[in-house]
């Protein structure tokens, strides 16, 4: 297997931009990650795209408005970590020989409100079962049940994540907000409330991948070295699985699609948690953030909240989570979000991230998971 | 022909949300299966298990008496959802091994704890076009006298 | 790279299904599939879906009313394509020792009437632009004027593929059709008359695809080997390129997606037009077949009326074409239409096709083109 | 400011169903753009040349008379239109080497052909919710006096 390098980021602001369309968010995305790669037309030989409600042809319409159209384009949907799919399927063609340079991005530009999705059947939303918060509660309730998380903990990962968001110039949300503010904010579904929950939007990222033997981009001095890309669906059984089944087993020992990804991740990347310096993680709650410190191996289980209290995952902490301010504060575009990551990884391992650095950071981890069940786990290395 | 699966008749007020689902028996209960090949229950019933893929399973009524798992309250209408809200939401750990994602009878969170007694019962969930009460799946707590 | 092999197909049959889910026509298919392949849970070790329309996670609601998830599950979106851009992914990445054994499959359930696609922008569809049998029409015309193509010969192809498809159980129409009644059917956009169309509708088709080195299935003797799976998207500059630009040049050199797919195919499978003895073609309307024709190099520009007239392309001749009834008796299932070619080419090379069997068949061309534009090429041998 | 790009002005009777699509001039004309880089010409316009990727571009007016290259009618009303069928459709080869997708004065194909003149027109499509009449793009034979 070659070596893969990312050659090139390039990314659209995450939040709401009326009267722009998705192509229009891809192309930026697209055109910033190959000027930094130094890649024209007829530079690359596939393309894979990340969306889940984009809709026929995603892709095609991004590199069609860029003219640089004719080699496979490849439309990929795995939820909240659909850009993590497309990035596992591009990284693997390279280090199989099959392609010299390829293009990844994602775009989502989502609904408004409550999305309606194919996912659920009639007689479940009838029901009221379509409830997707509600699983997030039921989820956290669980976690704070076993783990000693609080309410106060679920708040401190809200206000740390917006600190964080506070210097992030793409981000939706770019200020600092109090613990008491967001426990005063509206409970959604207990024990999570509106400001602990992040906000469906609209954004997208790209990222130029190039078989480190064909040379390193000029402009960017630290190359940063695409280690592994792994996705994984969910085994049957949990029933707060992110599958979201009507039943499952009394049956706690069964590994989530996090845990799966991550260990196949650190595996093909000859390391571990503790070769980890800097993670962009699944905040899609504030829960959901900490439940991921253990199901990456970050931390043993039931340690998530000593770590977020000692300030481990603060910038300036020994292993900051979601410097970028995480979806809490950029918002959730799906098909775009695990890509956004990996471009605040990239800033990150470059040295480039400004007022949000990580000093001295040589191994990043992005983590998604979501619907379907998916999780992605990518690992860069400078 | 499943137990209960035909005690809806056209005869009955109201309709079940989904055929297969519960029986109108009293008290009610779920309409599961079971897996000859690995003995694990599963809801709703499949012909194939959802946990090992066998095809060697039968329909099988579930307890109606459980214990409360996880809890929390649903505060604004879901997509497609006609009722009224809050309601409850949770997972009840029944004997068979089993935990049934379901509606619960009571919308305050705070009102309910850990391991709490559930027996299962029926709820209106909205009233169809055709004015019959549509029929739902929920669970409530057991009342100590 | 290693050989691959197809180890076991499955199809649910192409139609409409009232009360059937998108997700049993898939679960009928994977499982025929896997059987055939004598491969149960665990036994494959990724999954690729192709769908259109099937909306959030709908290869992973297949494989998890079977069962068997936790593998990485991708589905795939590239229009009429869809099938062959995920047999592309579970090939190559067989191919590159990745997997050992994969499952493919497509499904779709699509909705009845006119699709209102995404597709076209809301201005378009306001101005009647998004009049997608228009196109056809267009494309049809053109191909006329300079192939020598009359509409004799597209009523011609409809009945040969309606003939070949009363043969075929899993077909949507399964009855002959006489010439005259084609041309009496009323026009839907000149010169295309509705029976001259496929049909949009249901269905599902799987494949199991293995490393060859791992062992053949034991139930069929006959061994099919994939020796090439190739997509490609379109060049920019075609005006009626199934990109469905408002504009193109004034420039007739440029290669089709499904030469460029065709060319990179034979050149992967080491042989050429010549060496094929059965043909599954994109029919999306009669005129399209024969367009295919050139495209695919089977005949030389101006020359596919003659290769119809003298019976080459019909069941008995030297170079059958749609031998399953094509898309015009089977009807078009977006997600599974071109997985469901692979399905009948594998009965084909294994001399398993009854009465619409092509005797003696050991190389087999599927060739599906459609919205974005993608087109893909694959070729089996036994 | 584009060329004719702000003539359909709040003063104006109707809305053009997209900005910038072409001129409220007399006689009408496409607005393309023209790619300094290889020299094609576009429609509608881009920043970007969709040929070459090029993203020097300039704003176009394109030629109001051109050719027919192929044509055929929409007999049936395709998804979000609102106006009337059956109506023409058709390509027009422009003499900027463009072939521009459009709709046809002439419904009835028969009354076409091959390489005819046509030249450029607006048609109102339907009228808003707001009574105000939207006008599209379409190209009509040229007569023969
Ligand atoms: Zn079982
Ligand atoms: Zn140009």
């Amino acid at each position: 297997m070659s070596d893969v390098e990312v050659a090139g980021v390039g990314l659209h602001p995450f939040g709401r931009f009326e009267g722009v369309s998705i192509s229009d968010m891809g192309v930026t995305a697209v055109r910033g990650a190959l000027r930094e790669a130094g890649v024209g037309k007829g530079g690359f030989q596939a393309a894979f795209c990340g969306t889940a409600y984009g809709g026929v042809a995603t892709g095609h319409k991004v590199l069609g408005a860029l003219g640089m159209t004719g080699m496979p384009i490849v439309d990929v949907e795995a939820g909240c970590a659909s850009g993590a799919a497309a990035l596992m399927l591009g990284s693997k063609a390279i280090g199989a020989g099959q392609y010299d340079t390829v293009v990844v991005f994602g775009v989502e530009k989502m609904p408004r409100g409550i999305i309606r999705s194919s996912f659920f059947e009639p007689w479940q939303e009838e029901a009221g079962l379509a409830a997707t918060p509600a699983y997030f509660g039921l989820r956290a309730q669980r976690f704070m049940q076993t783990s000693g998380v609080t309410k106060d903990h679920l708040a401190a990962v809200v206000v740390k994540n917006r600190r964080h968001g506070a210097h992030n110039p793409d981000a939706m949300y770019r200020s600092d907000v109090e613990a008491a503010d967001v426990l005063a904010s509206r409970v959604v579904c207990e024990p999570l409330h509106l400001w602990m929950l992040c906000s469906p939007n609209e954004g997208a990222a790209a990222v130029v991948l190039r078989r480190a033997d064909k040379g390193t981009s000029a402009r960017h001095g630290a190359a940063v070295q695409l280690d592994s890309a792994v996705l994984r669906s969910h085994l049957p059984g949990a029933v707060l699985s992110e599958s979201t089944p009507m039943a499952g087993l009394t049956d706690d020992t069964l590994p989530t699609p996090t845990t799966l990804a991550a260990t196949a991740a650190y595996e093909e990347a000859g390391l571990g948690p503790r070769d980890i310096d800097v993670v962009e993680c699944q905040d899609t709650d504030a829960a959901r953030e900490l439940m991921s410190y253990e199901e990456l191996g970050l931390c043993a289980a039931g340690g998530a909240a000593e770590m977020l209290d000692a300030g481990v995952t603060s910038v300036g902490g020994r292993l900051p989570v979601n410097p970028s301010g995480g979806l809490l504060s950029k918002g959730e575009p799906l098909g775009a979000s695990a890509l956004g990551q990996v471009v605040e990884l990239v800033h990150q391992l470059r040295g480039e991230a400004g007022a949000r650095q990580v000093h001295g950071a040589r191994v990043g981890l992005a983590h998604t998971v979501g619907r379907g069940a998916n999780a992605g786990v990518v690992i860069l290395r400078r | 022909m499943r137990p209960g699966a035909a005690t809806f008749s056209a005869m009955s007020a109201t309709v079940p949300v989904r055929q297969g689902l519960f029986t109108d028996t009293d008290p009610p209960h779920l309409l599961g299966g079971r897996c000859a090949a690995c003995g694990h229950h599963h809801f709703p019933h499949h012909d194939i298990c959802p946990y090992c893929a066998s095809e060697d399973t039968e329909p099988a009524e579930l307890s109606a008496m459980g214990r409360l798992w996880a809890w929390t309250a649903v505060t604004h209408a879901p997509p497609g959802y006609k009722g009224e809200v809050p309601y409850g939401f949770g997972v009840i750990e029944l004997p068979e091994g089993l935990r049934v994602i379901t509606r619960l009878t009571e919308p305050d969170p705070a009102k309910l704890h850990f391991d709490q007694s559930m027996h299962m019962v029926t709820e209106v969930l909205h009233v169809d076009d055709e004015g019959r009460p549509v029929v739902g799946y929920a669970f409530a707590p057991v009342e100590v006298p």
